[in-house]
């Protein structure tokens, strides 16, 4: 297809398209209206389970099959992505050269990275009850161990992250919410259900009956699929090579 | 004014696919993908929200004190953000094995897989 | 709508995705995602969503982007190899 | 019993959990039988729940069982089509592991268990949108399958090929999937629920339908119908098809895309199906003046391929054509013969795949042109295969006549001659490649053109070409085959498929499917059709060869990414217009 004709088909694609959007939005209630049905049932569901922070109520237990499928998700794309980047058989591996990061940089790497990874794991830890939790610890967690990367240089890194363990550990983590979610269905309840533990105290770090453990469950299986992510694309970038002999 | 966070959605998404179509390095296109996805993002929680309502999260106010928005889209949104960037991550090793196996990024020189 | 900060931070989103996709080059197109997810964070804050301005900063401007500019780094370097192959 | 529902889900994603898990010590033999194994044992449990499924099954995830007739949780629904699509997925994925079982390419080092595992987390992707009856919660799933679906598309990453179609796959269905969320946002705004039952009533009692209604129906169905491949969202899937490994491919033609129908056959009998909703009048407009035009489209690319895999993959969008009309005409007679005719096209379409797939490895090539008359020692392929071609083509007595009789009785009028043509089409097409590889019949044809991909120069997907075919690659395209023809013949089947389809939509209205006189007739007449066609192909090649006016329709199929984005905009403003007219008036 040439140019001019994709730009023809795109602009009435893109008009009609265009159309339809526009016409629905002004169907819509209006922004900040205040009819939100199942919003308001979720709040009262959350607070009925003593689950400070609503979001991760929602998150972990009233639709925590949503999150099931999401952590699938991302299990699936880290485990295609360690499979698409594997190393082909026309491929070797080379020795990157150390390079010289400046002092002041590395310096403050060094200082940011403990405060990072501990901020991450805080974040993880109450996310039953403050903005935060296992998705955004897990990632703030997983990106700071790279900063290693800044602070010291590409083999520090490799050699505080055997990648494997990682896999495993994403793995694990992911089987550990299943396995959390079958106790549920083996206790005679249901799938997934939040009633094997004690709600605990409203607005404390056991609150929320399985939600914490769902929630560690998370922080665990993002961090590790973060790390093997970035791993495997410093990998692609820095360390494989083609073989000159072929192509 | 009512609708101008919904709007900004659309625009958002169809400039989104405007890139897409037009984008001359697959890597870009990757980008204007994640773009689209962002505009989800800025629909979903335009929907969700309550004018002068604070944030669904109880830590420091006391429940039924104040309104709140609706949770149920911000926690739609909030796995949708990671496993938006873990599929961008997919694509753009299938990208990388596309520029080592035929030697470009541009789409117009993709040769292949015709008629 | 009562909150002019909410239409500011609307707008600037608006501009960061139009730019985003304007920039054809992928290097500069990663940080204008990155301040694209800054922008957002930023309207999911003002729009009570502190999680999900959490999340969007940790992902949308970080991750996203060095992800881009690792495939980036490997796609240039492959080819200035080749060229140097050549001649 | 109820209970058991997640364990859909939950059963294969934990096994690939634990595959991961172990599998860097495990053996591959291991790994492959434990994947087979867990994939067996989901596929048990679908079957077993599925029998039992009159009354339908309700499972509230987490125990959320509605108070006052509300709840926060997500529902899943066990009724007969969810559960039997759920178990038609994973008996296929169980062909499929068993297909590849040993004898596939070596897997990176270290991680044997990382192909069975994508397989089990496709698997689970696939039972999860079957089962589930909550909007949101289907998107999830239906990204867990796309993004299954795109890694192991792109698997063989030393094919050229293979990386680009994944490429186009990947981006068009993510597309596709984020104008889908686009539509449950605005749903969401509208009523405020994400279960599909409870949209459905939100919509009712917020009145007549109006521009947000259909704007949320355009987006949801885009989502929906790219995944289907529906003429124009169908770009991606021959890319795609035709370079995925092939036990992926028997996956991803003989039930993913099948899945694009059944979501909207789901989606708008429970939620758009109510007086708030899009009148029936439009839905059946746009599916089969989409169904048709889908059906001439596949039929037509079918034809002039010479890459068997993309033959087959072109043959199964002007399949899914039919299927959109069938579901389109909203009649219980039509859904039953829809279901029918998916399960029996599901078996034929693998065991044909799996056909290629042995010639591949054997041959090194899926060029019709230069295997010609070198598949004559495969005797038994050579027979699977013809069988295929005559399923494909509506012969009596493989379920998928059975089904296409049973839908077009229901159609009547010019939709059969749709039917009968394209079945004699693409089923001709198949016979045609299977007289000339692998009986040598006819000249061997010379012209190529400059806009085709050829299938010669492909790597085969085990380690060694094959000098003897194994056993357990040649036995699952036979049990597919028997299991397409079991779904005809099979007395009291159809009673039961039609049964549970009809429990479940339908509207109480109770039919009942079985062969008749004029099924048979049609069914003979398309078969007939075809073997003519394939005839006066492989003899007079010239006569049926490209024509200068398909060269348009084929040089659109150009592998670009921007091209397909732009169709499927066009598409999504072609569906809304289609729609119109009703919204317009009501």
């Amino acid at each position: 297809m040439t140019r001019r004709l994709r730009m023809i088909v795109l602009a009435l694609g893109g008009a009609g398209l265009a159309a339809l959007f526009v016409a629905a939005c002004f169907g819509m209630p209006g922004f900040g209206g205040d009819r939100h049905p199942y919003g308001d049932r979720a709040v009262h569901a959350s607070l009925a389970r003593r689950t400070a922070n609503t979001i991760s109520s929602v998150n972990f237990d009233q639709r925590a099959f949503d999150t099931l499928g999401e952590m699938s998700i991302l299990f699936t794309s880290v485990l295609g992505t360690v499979v698409l980047l594997r190393q082909t058989r026309d491929e070797k591996r080379g020795r990157p050269q150390p390079q010289e990061v400046a002092l002041p940089v590395r310096r403050y790497a060094l200082v940011v990275l403990p405060v990072a990874l501990v901020s991450g794991l805080y974040v993880i830890a109450h996310g039953q009850l403050s903005p935060g939790g296992g998705f955004q610890g897990g990632v703030v967690a997983a990106t700071a161990l790279h900063l290693l990367y800044l602070g010291a240089d590409y083999r520090a890194l490799e050699r505080i992250r055997p990648i494997g363990v990682f896999e495993v550990g994403d793995a694990l983590s992911a089987s550990a919410y299943l396995v959390t979610g079958l106790a549920g269905v083996l206790a005679g309840t249901a799938f997934l259900a939040n009633t094997l533990l004690p709600y605990g105290t409203f607005n404390t770090l056991s609150s929320g009956g399985t939600v914490p453990l769902l929630n560690a469950a998370i922080g665990m299986e993002v961090a590790c699929a973060i790390v093997i992510l970035l791993a495997r694309f410093l990998d692609q970038a820095v360390e494989i090579e083609e073989d000159n002999g072929k192509r | 004014m009512t609708v101008l966070p919904y709007l900004v959605a659309v625009w958002i998404f169809l400039t989104g696919c405007y890139g897409l179509a037009t984008s001359r390095n697959l890597i870009h296109a990757v980008g204007c993908l994640a773009v689209c996805q962002s505009a989800t993002y800025v629909l979903l929680l335009a929907v969700g929200y309550r004018a002068g309502a604070t944030a669904p999260v109880y830590s420091d106010i006391k429940p039924g004190s104040r309104p709140v928005v609706d949770p149920v889209v911000q926690a739609l949104t909030l796995t949708d953000i990671v496993v938006g960037a873990t599929v961008t991550a997919l694509l753009l090793s299938l990208v990388m094995q596309i520029s080592k196996r035929h030697g470009t990024v541009d789409p117009d020189e993709l040769r292949e897989l015709r008629g | 709508m009562d909150d002019p900060l909410i239409v500011v931070v609307l707008l600037l989103v608006a501009a960061a995705a139009t730019a985003a996709v304007a920039v054809r080059d992928p290097v500069r197109q990663a940080l204008v995602l990155a301040v694209l997810g800054v922008c957002l964070a930023l309207l999911f804050t003002v729009t009570q969503a502190p999680d999900v301005g959490l999340s969007q900063l940790a992902v949308g401007s970080a991750v996203t982007p060095l992800l881009i500019m690792l495939s980036v780094r490997k796609v240039r370097r492959r080819q200035q190899d080749g060229k140097e192959k050549e001649r | 019993m109820n209970h058991l529902l997640p364990l859909l889900v939950a059963a294969p994603l934990l096994g690939a959990g634990l595959l991961i898990a172990c599998g860097r010590r495990l053996p591959r033999v291991a790994a492959e039988s434990f994947g087979c194994a867990v994939s067996a044992g989901t596929a048990a449990l679908a079957i077993w729940l599925c029998l039992n499924s009159s009354p339908p099954l309700t499972e509230w995830v987490g125990a959320w069982t509605p108070r006052n007739g509300t709840s926060v949780g997500i529902v899943l629904v066990g009724d007969g089509p969810g559960l039997g699509m759920s178990a038609l997925a994973s008996l296929l994925t169980l062909a499929s592991l068993a297909y590849s079982w040993h004898y596939f390419d070596e897997p990176p080092r270290r991680h044997a268990g990382s192909y069975p595992a994508l397989m089990l987390l496709f698997q689970g992707g696939m039972c999860g949108f079957a089962i589930t009856g909550d909007l949101f919660n289907a998107f999830v799933f239906f990204e867990l399958m796309s993004a299954a679906a795109y890694a192991l598309t792109g698997y063989r990453v030393e094919e050229a090929k293979a990386v680009q179609g994944a490429l186009a796959f990947g981006v068009i269905n993510s597309l596709g999937a984020y104008a889908m969320l686009m539509g449950i946002a605005l749903l969401y705004a509208r009523t405020g629920e994400l279960a599909l039952t409870h949209i459905g009533r939100g919509l009712d009692t917020h009145g007549g339908p109006d521009a947000l209604t259909l704007a949320a129906f355009v987006l949801v169905l885009t989502g929906l119908l790219v995944k289907a491949a529906a003429v124009p969202f169908h770009f991606w899937l021959p890319d795609a098809h035709a370079v995925a490994p092939t036990p992926v491919c028997m996956l991803l033609s003989g039930v993913m895309v099948e899945f694009g129908v059944y979501g909207v056959w789901r989606v708008y009998g429970t939620v758009f199906s109510g007086p708030g909703g899009i009148p029936a009048a439009d839905l059946e407009r746009a599916l089969t003046v989409l169904g048709i035009l889908t059906g001439a489209v596949g039929a037509l690319m079918c034809w002039y391929q010479r890459h068997v895999k993309r033959l087959l993959a072109c043959s199964t969008i002007a399949h899914v054509g039919l299927f959109l009309v069938g579901v389109g005409s909203l009649l219980p007679e039509a859904d039953d013969g829809v279901a029918l005719y998916l399960l029996g096209h599901a078996g034929v379409k693998a065991a044909l795949f799996a056909c290629t797939g042995l010639l591949l490895d054997r041959f090194g090539s899926v060029d019709e042109h230069a295997l010609h008359g070198r598949g004559r020692p495969l005797r038994g392929v050579a027979v699977m295969f013809v069988l295929g071609g005559l399923a494909l083509a509506g012969m009596p007595p493989f379920g998928i006549s059975l089904g296409k009789a049973v839908t077009e009785e229901a159609l009547g009028g010019p939709l059969t001659v749709v039917y009968v043509l394209v079945s004699a089409v693409t089923g001709g097409a198949v016979l045609r490649v299977a007289a000339r590889v692998f009986y040598g019949l006819g000249p061997q044809p010379r012209v190529g053109s400059a806009c085709e991909t050829t299938g010669a120069g492909e790597e085969p997907e085990t380690r060694h070409r094959l000098s003897r075919i194994p056993d357990t690659m040649r036995a699952v395209p036979a049990l597919l085959l028997a299991g397409s023809l079991a779904v005809g013949v099979v007395p009291g089947f159809a009673r039961i498929v039609a049964r549970s389809v009809n429990e479940a939509g339908s509207g109480g209205a109770l039919t009942s499917a079985h062969w008749t006189a004029a099924g048979v007739l049609l069914g003979l007449v398309s078969t007939a059709l075809a073997l003519a066609l394939a005839a006066l192909a492989v003899t007079r090649p010239e006569l049926l060869g490209a024509r200068p006016w398909t060269l348009p329709l084929r040089r659109l199929q150009s592998g670009h990414i921007g091209d397909y984005v732009a169709w499927v905009l066009l598409g999504t403003t072609l569906l809304g217009a289609l729609a119109l007219p009703g919204i317009l008036t009501g």
